[in-house]
């Protein structure tokens, strides 16, 4: 019926449509499944994954803020090892494309899981969370440091040749600097934006109300920041960009698309309308139909400043 | 398990703050067992953000019961819910509480709105069984006996049966109970639900608690709601793995 | 009645109360003196001050989004020189303290600005505002710069014995370093945060919602953010914070005070109740009371961590 | 100028989706004057953030009439509110029309909901002068009548009286009209605004006009509601200076 071309590339990879679901925000497809086609959707990602399972971090690990959440589960995972046994096999029955987050803790750790998950031919891409807290390099993180993003793009290029995608910080100055060593690097795309550091304090007890001190800001809240992360990338590097932050439904990811973003990830709104990908996709298309867009890849960067 | 669009039904204030809200929620009614919980959606905007979960105090044909006290903005939403309104139900979510098994008495230890998942099971238990209620709360407007049978009161200051906490109550009515043929359901505000463990424990009881925590989704996605596990081995997801746990195995 | 001590000190400064009302939000006193009692409060910080007269940004200056809103006023002014001749006289009977808040585009401007202003005995602290767009050095913003920070703290410092406090911008990664160099440079005390770097679209014109592209977001949706900033500098840096943004409430203000603030800055708030100031002073104060705490600064940075 | 908790009466469903809501607003009711406007309030939580400006439809006595249509949120919650409920507003605000002088006919030129502050205006105008109301809409249910008097209709579509846009009309009325002894006061969405704002100056007819934009404060200490000047002297601000402006002092 719609003659709408949905679909949208990213490197080599092949999407049927620009919506993926955000890591961290999905697990490993088997509960969200449950509420949703996933085949319907462009691609999920996986929860970040590290070498070996962690146990993450002791509760409480969320609260909720004025139109946002912050999160502090600490890369809960169940290590690369158990998930190629246990989780690939569901997921690959899922009909969707899937793309498999890492976090670690040293550029190694880095390697070494993209070496292991290189094989698994399941695994249509990498998306390199650098949002981590640097063990080696005094606990500091690798995404606010461009010389070490610069380092993990390049490292990790070096052993996969499948679609690598670097997840951005935005708690930096000049975001377009990480995505042009990005670039440099080899890498095909950067993922826009990853959580901002917040927290919470219950003022009778005075302790914050995340365990862990602070955590990650996600939700509407942070869209404004996340449309402007992705613009800056826009206009000053030629990359691909996936927009995250805040989308709640079609029009919101209308507009990460118009701010420059190829295809665009959703996050939190997944734990309160699991359907909401496929909800966005049909929005999208309808979108596109009623304002004559012939294909979804013409909106990318459309904006007019 | 449902993303229900239900109807709001009807709302009851039974005690001080206390409120009894009914919706028509065929497939979650329908798939719904005692223990569990849905998530709810309290308005039409994205505001408040969250979903707020809340067990399932009773099931009638097709309609769900919740009951809830007015906390923050999500609970004062709900309470000024109109007849024929919509509410986006996510559930039935968690595990549920396990009635079938080898014993006589269903001992039901509820503090305060910890009462709540209780109605419903007190109507799905086993034939087999007698029900025995414990029910505590601060003062006697904090009593919560709605859909409970056969209840033995205990308040903090005393104003109505027992003074002092609903624990305490257990204890003195051990001799009365045969431990060996008694099962404990317990839920309520977490030092509660320690004291109830500890007691089980040492009683060797056979005891199931139903415990809250912070959620974001309520389904197994998010991993916000650990609670660790007794043998050290990590956690376990409160909305996955729970609400309701064997009391010998998660540390409170 | 009560006998909780409200009057807190910044540097040489002493406040009534730690509850300003923020710059930019408050304009220079007259029309919000129309709706609340400017003298309860601890002061006022008056819009950012530029050498010359600015007329701001063409329209569309603002936007509302989830829990917040963007602004790109432009630093619209009407320079020192009116400033000191036709606002000072109405500030002046306002039995306030008076915080002049101060943006220019060059090192030589601030110092400049400070050097007029230094004369008005009305005023009795600075507050400069880093976060202006730095024409010599090529539009990027003094504030997330930690040498231009030092430098501007330096020059000002010299030219006044005021109370002087910067303001940061909250756009960078370790917000801390920056503290860091106001304090090693002679600034008494910091203000955080300003706004965090937005932008939103119209999806059907594909146009900036705002003319001037980005804009900066406020309101409840950076509270967290703004929280963890304030954090961050009071683990770090032993100086004065003064912390904004989002703060809608008492509470909101107590957890500010917790998180490390000496005083609170209200921003937004202003807009949808302008009495918002006198009735956080009044709930401070009955905090107190009720926590037992018998001097508000006893609060500041009591957090448990 | 107040910000006064108001009480809301009644609300009254007029063209297709136009709302009347009357409010209990004694202090801004005595105070206010056509023109002027509110900042209300529509929620009792911190969602939606910023106030919502309504223009000032009618006054009765302690009473406030506001007319909207449901736009987006905001003014979907004003329209579900209920009899009692609480309203906070802010004002009256801005300057209002001068409907005081020397000239014999007010000429209302409003274009959709710009019928909205016209009513007051209506009830206002100084005894001596008359009164011509040219409405214009979409088509014939976007025409608000509501409250004025010697009404000359245009729509868009054809579908009531004159098949075009309002300030078409207008044109055609000017010879009936005598130039030098009206007045018009406008109010409508910006591209009419403008082509009444050139038909004025061509005709050099003394015009007032209420225009819209976006605001925060609403009351000048925001500056998020600038206009241009005609004479490229910077901007005025809406909320302040305005909504009210002579017609050839701002560039629209
Ligand atoms: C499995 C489960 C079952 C529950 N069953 C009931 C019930 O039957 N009746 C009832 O009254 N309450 C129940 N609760 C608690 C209920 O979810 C909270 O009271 C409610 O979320 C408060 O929302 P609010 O917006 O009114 O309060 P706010 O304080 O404004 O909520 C702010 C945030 O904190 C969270 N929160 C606040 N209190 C709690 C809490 N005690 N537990 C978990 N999260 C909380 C909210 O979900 C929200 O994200 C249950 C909680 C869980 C986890
Ligand atoms: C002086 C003045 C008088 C007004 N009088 C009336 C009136 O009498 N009746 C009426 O129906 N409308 C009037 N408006 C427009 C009215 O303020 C908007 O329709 C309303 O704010 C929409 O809010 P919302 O939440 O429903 O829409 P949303 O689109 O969800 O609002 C989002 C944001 O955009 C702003 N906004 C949206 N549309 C407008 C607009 N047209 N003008 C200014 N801001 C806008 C809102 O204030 C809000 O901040 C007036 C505006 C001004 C400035
Ligand atoms: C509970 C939670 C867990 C998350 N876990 C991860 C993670 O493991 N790896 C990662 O790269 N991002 C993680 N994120 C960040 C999201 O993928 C996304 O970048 C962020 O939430 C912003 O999008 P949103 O506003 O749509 O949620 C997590 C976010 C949330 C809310
Ligand atoms: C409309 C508007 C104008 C502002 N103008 C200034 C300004 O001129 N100078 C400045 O230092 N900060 C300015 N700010 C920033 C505020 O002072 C404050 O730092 C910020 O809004 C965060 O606080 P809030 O969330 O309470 O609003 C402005 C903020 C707003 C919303
Ligand atoms: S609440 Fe999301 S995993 Fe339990
Ligand atoms: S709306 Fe704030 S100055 Fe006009």
């Amino acid at each position: 019926m719609s003659n709408v071309e949905l679909s949208v590339k990213i490197g080599s990879l092949e999407l049927k449509n620009p919506v993926l679901l955000a890591s961290g925000t999905v697990g490993y497809g088997n509960e969200i499944a449950q509420y949703t086609d996933l085949s319907k959707l462009g691609g999920i990602v996986t929860k970040s994954l590290s070498l070996k399972p962690r146990k993450g971090n002791p509760p409480q690990r969320i609260v909720e803020t004025p139109s946002g959440m912050l999160n502090a589960i600490g890369l809960a995972n169940v290590g690369v090892e158990v998930f190629v046994k246990e989780k690939i096999p569901f997921l690959k029955e899922l009909n969707t494309t899937l793309i498999c987050n890492i976090a670690a803790s040293s550029i190694e750790e880095y390697v070494e899981c993209t070496k292991i998950l290189d094989g698994e031919d399941a695994i249509q891409a990498f998306e390199i969370n650098v949002s981590c807290p640097n063990v080696k390099e005094g606990g500091l993180e690798f995404g606010n440091d461009v010389n070490a993003v610069g380092r993990i793009t390049e490292k990790v290029r070096a052993v996969t040749k499948k679609t690598l995608i670097i997840k951005l910080s935005p708690n930096v100055s000049r975001i377009s600097d990480f995505a042009k060593v990005v670039k440099e690097e080899g890498g095909d795309a950067v993922s826009a934006i990853n959580t901002l550091v917040g927290t919470s304090f219950n003022i009778f007890t005075r302790k914050p109300k995340i365990k862990n001190i602070t955590g990650g800001l996600s939700g509407p809240a942070i869209k404004p920041v996340a449309l402007a992360k992705v613009l800056e990338i826009s206009r000053n590097v030629d990359i691909p960009i996936i927009g995250i932050g805040g989308i709640m439904n079609w029009k919101d990811a209308a507009e990460f698309i118009i701010a420059g973003a190829a295809a665009v990830q959703l996050g939190t709104i997944n734990f309160i309308n699991p359907n909401a990908g496929v909800e966005i996709v049909e929005g999208l298309k309808t979108f596109c139909e009623q304002t004559s867009v012939n294909k979804i890849s013409e909106l990318t960067a459309s904006y007019q400043l | 398990m449902y993303i229900e669009k239900s109807r709001f039904e009807s709302i009851e204030h039974l005690e001080h703050n206390i409120h009894l809200i009914k919706v028509y929620s065929p497939s979650i009614a329908r798939s719904a067992k005692p223990g569990q919980f849905c998530n709810i959606k309290v308005s039409d905007t994205d505001f408040p953000l969250l979903r707020r979960p809340f067990s399932i105090c009773n099931v009638e044909g097709e309609h769900i019961f919740f009951m809830f006290d007015i906390h923050g903005e999500g609970t004062l939403l709900l309470a000024t819910k109109k007849a024929g309104d919509e509410l986006d139900i996510l559930g039935p979510l968690g595990n549920g509480f396990d009635s079938n098994g080898d014993y006589q008495t269903a001992v039901i230890v509820a503090g305060g709105l910890g009462a709540a998942p209780f109605p419903f099971l007190t109507k799905r238990l086993p034939a087999d069984k007698n029900i025995y209620s414990l029910v505590g709360g601060r003062s006697l407007h904090q009593v919560i006996k709605w859909g409970l049978k056969n209840i033995h009161v205990s308040t903090d200051d005393g104003s109505e049966g027992f003074k002092g906490t609903i624990v305490e109550l257990f204890k003195t009515k051990i001799d009365e109970l045969d431990g060996k043929k008694i099962r404990v359901f317990g839920c309520g505000p977490n030092p509660m639900l320690k004291a109830l463990q500890e007691l089980s424990i040492e009683n060797n009881f056979d005891c199931q608690i139903s415990v809250e925590c912070a959620m974001a989704c309520g389904f197994g996605i998010c991993q916000g709601c650990p609670i660790e596990n007794a043998d050290g081995g990590g956690y376990s997801l409160v909305c996955k793995d729970g609400p309701v746990f064997d009391a010998k195995k998660v540390k409170l």
